[in-house]
């Protein structure tokens, strides 16, 4: 199947053939990190995914007046600005997130993605089609972080939906007794690492 | 004279060793049985499903991974399945056997290649996993007693709890009955006596170095007489109260001899000894965990690879 | 005296029972012999002028010479007719020049061969003369010519003379025959080395295995002043010139030097036992004692055989092989060179040919390392077997080089003790010649 | 006021440290051309080294300073020398398509072997091992380093012992030729389906007969036929020159060692191939 | 000075940066492959670490707080980081071009290294003073170097292993690092600050 609709094209581009967690394997620190509850894994992918189309759309407006020298700082001091907004919002709005998240909020400013497709992506091309790169990229960034949240949640404390006791599901009952490996990170590392093997494995199968 | 047949022309040398990897494995496993022998008299028949289970899983995902029709292959996945068995608790719940050894033979050693290629101990692995992931069952004191039907006589002076949990535990077992093994602990790491009878067959069948073992044990007996809180009025028997109890004599004979993850060369082989005691006893000693062995067998594992890296022997007549 | 060991060896199992007890018989004189032109380290030789096709030669005549040092002539081993010049196979592999001699059947020595005269009265210079032109290389297999090593630089002073008699491959029991059966001789060689290089004493050293040996030796030597035997442990490779030299004088020979960088001299009984007829009766080297032995040999024999006889022939004056023969060898199990044909010709290094049946050939698969370290364990050098061939087999030859790959000098322990049955020695030999194709880049 | 703190505090900050990295990339820029980076995005980037250089990169270094032409990646084929020279602004040349073909087919039918051979499974290293088991010294011992080298895995050890290259998708980049240590690899265009000498040996014709049964025996039948004079004798090996060759068939006829084929008609090549790599595939897989 | 040592202690061995703190996991990945560029990694980082840390914990102190800008800190401090590693690369080359030569290719990579922000964040918010934030910095930066030159010793191992096709690369060495967080929790809870 091929798409020619360019923008279609970047927007699929970052959930599948270049996904920043399994193809790509950027933005791993956040990752591992924050994916002990799908919840936070969300929120996590969400907040990025704001600050990269932000971002990108920024960068991309100011493609032309920003000189190529000193792009890199000035891209970094944009999304470092929207990253501090997004903390701000965060810490008003979703505190128990925010907490969640800890200093891993912050650190998104150093996230590689960010960065990376404002390098290799935003400063070159138009608006639009920069803003359906942020998109994609955004979506699978996040699509990433549930995945593994997922398996993580689910064998780790045998829920989704935690760790808030009203939102919680069990799963397999009360007497279940979760593998709490998954919970630590210990866990995470096995757990993406087991992950991303399958997603090669399926990858090659389906020649993407 | 004339030749019909053809001949076998290969590089020299033309004979080899009638040993093999499933020779080297079939000793360790023979080496495994007055351990395993011991564990069933002290802990019961328990002892025993534990063990088959553990060893038909290992067995089993080992055939499954490779899609092998022979089970017992090499050997090795026995040894990993029986080695894992003598890390756990004498009846710990089917599920998490079952668990663990999988994980032993998938994370500890498959993903990284299967035999030769694993970094870590597999069955440490296991163990680590389930540790980390059901503790309860693991530490702590719910252990069952052992119930010796050959010791009989001893049963009332056991105590539940592992001789490492505390000084008054310790206390109350004495020295004999570590060494013979009528105490509380994992399967296989109760009786120093079967454990040694088992190092020795391997000593004599030249598997195993002296310097590992002899580098753990020593420094763990070193670090219990400096270190250990001298609860026996002799220091010395404080070190060996240290040697003695707890998963030591199983690590150092079994578990970091490990062929495939400790180093080859000598000098490599003592420092990973040592390495493995000091960190043992860091953990015991100063650490929130009763026990340290896994953990430090899996670090020395690691760094097996930088120690072998700094430790290439000077050639004959080099320098 | 038993002495210090050096370390690493294994204990393979030695099968000279097979023929210990055979004295040495002489093989019959053959109708027809091939001798290559390249039957020792250093340069090849030419075939001397006169010698072309249809000319007769005869027992002992000089047919080929090089002129470079390091070489050693080539004498006719029958009376007879050239018959052909060119390239034939050869036990090291390659084929090589060789010249074929059809026997006369008279068997007569050339007038040149006369005995040399009085020890005492030669000086060295006329005994490495004599040495050279008897065409006299070193027997235990790995033929340097013998006059090479009785010429030390200047500057080294050589004060010990080792007689290797360690004969530590298994199934060879040539060297232990000739210590039984000629000892007298190889004393006297040992002298004629010790005048030659005017060295101090002169030192034997037997594995503990040939107490006969032994013995006999002992009693020879008991009148001598600086002569003296050492009773060796057995062990596989004791007879390896760095080892044989560590256990007998306590000084280690330094990485890529030679023995005569600390002093010492080694040869093989069989060189000395050459040395003494060159001076004695003037008879240049062209016959050699070796074992035909091996569960495929019908009648395994300790032979004396002439140089440039072909295997075939000689296998057959030992009743032929069985059918279940699957290699064939020449030399030792642990160092010799399997043979595609058994149509080669004996050489000055042939110490032996073996026959193994398809019991003892190992046909199998090997299995990934499983850093066991016994080849770590086994190796006489102190080298990482594994680590070096695990550096060849994935191409990184610096790493190779680094591991002192260059050391190995081949003996074999680490294929033989390997549980996984890599092939140790020969990664180690591809990563060996990638590093010296390396340096001369 | 607090915006004025952090606006002037943040202005001065950020006005510092730009006006000092803007001094400071100035003295030290190290100029980067944009091309090398486009042009190294349309190359395979697979690093297989068969354009002479290093990498990908250094290809596009080299395309983009003129050094070697845009059609130098020979694995890209045709269409990547277009997209290259579309980078650059050029015409696009035209690029025959290559491919490897082996010249030896005497596989386990056909040639003995002297002995058994048990050790490293190495062609240079087997080969050097008493002058390879084979009996032939110039045939190929298909232990397999052309399919070691070949990147793009269009290589395997057929059934009978030789080495089965997929025409269909090899890009004749030429690095299984060099890794054959018997040089019994060439690279040849695709397009010409002539015929050729399957043989390689130069020895003489009672020697190859004795190791093989479909080697050249340098008997010139088949020079003497051709009605193009298109064969010559080189080395004890008929030689067929491709350009002459006008596929009339004689000297396959009259070749009584049965050594000259059409190249589509061999195994190791052509239609035949299809069923042998499937072969091979389903007794490896 | 007992806490100056535990701080050292614990970022070591008990909360390593990247295997407990999941910090700095992309140059983890991307450079353990080799054990000569994982040293030369481990050194940039363990310099930039400190300095950073040093220079933004003056900022912070003397300028951020006092003005009552704290909101700032995520600009300020990526932009001193960012600053500083360019700061260091033009140094470098000109007193000592050996150690640039050493150092140079890593300091780029250093910029997006969250290993370093991560220090300088947490140096802010756990309220250490000057030294203990520089001992912290130092502490953390040798965890994260620990951490490297394990993971290049083991990796260079595995280029010779035979590790399934779809393991190879960054799974396994994943799954590696999941091991070896596992072993570090041996020392789980060993001191407290």
């Amino acid at each position: 199947m091929k798409v020619n609709n360019p923008y279609l094209q970047d927007l699929t581009q970052g959930i599948v053939k270049e996904n920043p967690t399994f193809r790509l394997l950027l933005g791993m620190c956040p990752l591992l990190g924050v994916t002990a509850y799908i919840v936070n894994g969300l929120g996590m992918g969400l907040a990025a995914t704001a600050v990269l189309i932000a971002s990108n759309l920024v960068i991309s407006m100011l493609r032309n007046f920003i000189p190529p020298q000193v792009r890199i700082p000035c891209f970094i001091v944009i999304i470092a600005t929207f990253v501090t907004i997004i903390e701000m919002v965060l810490q008003a709005f979703q505190p128990v997130l925010y907490e969640a998240l800890g200093v891993f909020v912050p650190l998104i400013v150093v996230n590689c993605i960010i960065l990376g497709r404002a390098e290799a992506f935003a400063s070159k091309k138009p608006v639009l089609r920069s803003l359906s790169d942020g998109i994609g990229m955004g979506i699978g960034f996040t699509l990433g972080l549930v995945i593994l949240a997922t398996v993580r949640e689910i064998i780790g404390q045998g829920t989704i939906f935690g760790p808030d006791p009203e939102s919680a599901i069990h799963l397999f009952g009360a007497n279940y007794e979760p593998m709490a490996l998954f919970a630590q990170p210990a866990g995470a590392f096995i757990a993406l690492g087991l992950l991303l093997g399958m997603v090669n494995v399926i990858f090659k199968r389906f020649n993407i | 004279m004339k030749m019909d047949k053809k001949m076998v022309v290969s590089s020299s040398p033309h004979i080899r060793t009638t040993e093999s990897v499933q020779s080297v494995m079939t000793d360790v496993l023979i080496a495994l049985f007055p351990v395993a022998l011991m564990a069933v008299l002290l802990f019961g028949y328990k002892a025993l499903v534990t063990m088959a289970i553990s060893i038909a899983t290992t067995m089993l995902v080992e055939a499954l991974w490779l899609r092998k029709r022979d089970v017992f292959s090499d050997g090795s996945a026995a040894v990993t399945g029986l080695l894992f068995a003598m890390v756990l608790p004498p009846a710990p719940p089917w599920w998490l056997v079952v668990v663990g050894a999988a994980s032993a033979i998938i994370i500890g050693k498959q993903v990284f290649g299967g035999i030769g290629y694993n970094i870590f101990n597999p069955a440490l692995v296991g163990r680590a996993i389930v540790v980390m992931s059901w503790g309860g069952h693991l530490v702590g004191r719910i252990w069952s007693a052992p119930q010796p039907f050959i010791f009989g006589a001893d049963i009332s002076a056991v105590t539940t709890a592992t001789p490492l949990a505390g000084h008054e535990e310790a206390l109350a077992v004495s020295l004999t009955q570590l060494f013979i093994g009528n105490t509380a602990g994992c399967l296989g790491e109760t009786s120093a006596l079967a454990l040694l009878i088992g190092g020795i067959w391997l000593f004599y069948k030249g598997h195993i170095d002296w310097r590992i073992p002899g580098g753990y044990i020593g420094t763990v007996f070193v670090m219990g007489i400096l270190f250990g809180g001298g609860f026996y009025d002799n220091h010395l028997l404080t070190g060996l109260f240290y040697v003695m109890a707890g998963g030591v004599m199983l690590g150092a004979i079994f578990m970091a001899t490990d062929m495939v993850t400790s180093p080859i060369t000598h000098k490599g082989k003592l420092i990973f000894g040592i390495g493995c005691g000091l960190i043992t006893m860091l953990i015991r000693i100063w650490g929130t965990m009763p026990e340290g062995v896994t953990f430090a067998i899996l670090i020395m594992n690691a760094i097996t690879p930088i120690i072998d890296r700094f430790t290439v022997p000077q050639q004959f007549g080099g320098g | 005296m038993s002495n210090t060991v050096f370390k690493g060896g294994v204990h393979p199992d030695y099968h000279k029972e097979m023929t210990d007890s055979m004295a040495v018989t002489e093989m019959k004189v053959p109708e027809r012999v091939i001798i290559p032109l390249q039957q020792h380290i250093g340069a090849p030789c030419e075939p001397l002028e006169a010698i072309v096709v249809g000319v007769p030669v005869k027992k002992g005549q000089k047919i080929g010479e090089s002129s470079g040092f390091v070489s050693a002539p080539i004498h006719a081993s029958i009376s007879g007719i050239v018959t052909a010049i060119g390239p034939y196979s050869h036990p090291l592999g390659r084929p090589v020049q060789a010249i074929t001699i059809e026997s006369d059947g008279e068997d007569l020595w050339d007038d040149q061969v006369k005995p040399a005269g009085e020890l005492e009265k030669l000086k060295p210079e006329e005994i490495r003369k004599i040495v050279r032109e008897a065409g006299i290389v070193g027997l235990g297999g790995a033929t340097f010519p013998a006059h090479v090593k009785l010429s030390p630089p200047a500057d080294k002073k050589i004060d010990i003379v080792i007689i290797n008699g360690a004969e530590c491959e298994p199934y060879l029991t040539a060297d232990h025959r000739v210590m039984l059966e000629k000892p007298e001789e190889i004393v006297f060689g040992l002298k004629v080395m010790i005048k030659a290089l005017g060295a101090e004493k002169g030192v034997i050293g037997i594995e503990d295995n040939k107490d006969d040996a032994i013995r006999v030796m002992e009693q020879i030597i008991s009148e001598e002043e600086n002569i003296s035997v050492i009773r060796l442990h057995t062990k596989y490779p004791q007879g390896a010139e760095k080892m044989l030299i560590q256990v007998a004088t306590g000084r280690k020979v330094p990485a890529g030097g030679l023995p005569l960088d600390i002093g010492v001299v080694n040869h093989n009984v069989g060189t000395a036992v050459a040395i003494t007829n060159a001076l004695r009766e003037g008879k240049p080297l062209i016959e050699r004692v070796l074992t035909v032995t091996g569960a495929g040999v019908n009648r395994p024999a300790n032979l004396l055989v002439r140089v440039g006889t072909l295997v075939s022939e000689v296998l057959e004056s030992c009743g032929g092989l069985k059918d279940t023969t699957q290699k064939l060898i020449i030399g030792g199990p642990m160092m010799g060179l399997a043979q595609p044909s058994p149509d080669v010709p004996v050489i000055k290094g042939t110490s032996g040919i073996l026959a193994l049946t398809d019991q003892d050939v190992y046909l199998a698969e090997s299995s990934p390392c499983i850093r066991c370290a016994k080849c770590v364990d086994a190796c006489p050098v102190q080298l990482l077997p594994t680590a070096i061939a695990q550096a060849a087999e994935h191409e990184l030859f610096k790493q190779a080089e680094k591991l002192h790959a260059a050391d190995c000098f081949e003996c074999g322990c680490c294929s033989y003790v390997c549980p996984s049955k890599i092939l140790l020695t020969q990664w180690i030999r591809i990563a060996k010649a990638e590093i010296i194709k390396a340096k001369k880049r | 006021m607090l915006i004025l703190y952090a606006i002037a505090t943040l202005g001065l900050i950020g006005l510092l440290f730009g006006l000092f990295l803007a001094i400071v990339a100035r003295v030290f820029t190290v100029e980067t051309d944009p091309r090398v980076e486009a042009v190294k995005e349309v190359l395979p980037n697979v690093n297989c080294g068969a354009c002479g250089y290093a990498g990908c990169v250094n290809f596009a270094e080299a395309v983009v300073h003129g050094e070697t032409a845009s059609n130098g990646c020979i694995p890209g084929g045709k269409d990547t020398a277009k997209a290259v020279a579309e980078v650059l602004g050029q015409e696009v040349t035209e690029h025959t398509p290559l491919v490897a073909t082996l010249f030896c087919i005497g596989d386990y039918g056909k040639t003995a072997d002297r002995f058994i051979y048990e050790g490293i499974e190495d062609c240079a290293v087997a080969g050097d091992f008493n002058g390879g088991f084979k009996a032939c010294s110039y045939g190929c011992l298909g232990l397999g380093n052309c399919v070691r080298a070949c990147p793009f895995e269009v290589i395997r050890i057929g059934l009978h012992g030789l080495p089965v290259i997929d025409r269909e998708k090899c890009s004749g980049c030429g690095l299984c030729a060099k890794a054959c240590p018997r040089l019994l690899i060439k690279i040849l265009p695709l397009s010409d389906d002539g015929h050729l000498v399957f043989c390689s040996s130069q020895d003489r014709g009672k020697t190859v007969s004795k190791a093989c049964k479909v080697g050249c025996i340098a008997c010139k039948a088949c020079v003497k036929v051709c009605p193009q004079e298109a064969i010559v004798m080189e080395d004890n090996l008929a030689v067929i020159d491709l350009a002459k060759c006008n596929d009339c068939g004689e000297c396959v006829l009259k070749c009584p060692a049965n050594t000259i084929h059409k190249r589509s008609a061999i195994p190791s090549e052509g239609a035949a191939l299809a069923a042998i790599a499937e072969e091979v595939v389903s007794e490896t897989a | 000075m007992e806490k100056l040592l535990s701080i050292i202690f614990i970022y070591i061995l008990v909360d390593n940066f990247v295997f407990q703190r999941f910090f700095g996991i992309c140059p983890f990945l991307g450079v353990s492959r080799k054990m000569e560029t994982a040293i030369g990694m481990s050194m940039a980082v363990v310099f930039v670490m400190t300095l950073a840390t040093l220079a933004t914990w003056l900022i912070y102190t003397f300028v951020l707080v006092p003005f009552n800008l704290s909101y700032l800190q995520i600009v300020t401090f990526i932009l001193v980081i960012a600053s500083l590693v360019q700061l260091v690369e033009i140094i470098l080359r000109k007193i000592s071009p050996t150690l640039y030569q050493g150092l140079g290719i890593f300091l780029p990579l250093i910029t997006t290294n969250c290993a370093v922000m991560a220090v300088v964040l947490l140096a802010v918010r756990q309220e250490f003073s000057l030294l203990e934030s520089v001992i912290f910095a130092l502490a953390a930066s040798l965890g994260f170097s620990m951490a490297l030159v394990i993971m290049a010793g083991i990796r260079e191992r595995q280029e010779l292993a035979k590790i399934p096709a779809a393991l190879k690369g960054s799974a396994v060495t994943l799954i590696t690092a999941g091991i070896l967080s596992l072993a570090f929790l041996g020392f789980k809870g060993m001191l407290t600050l």
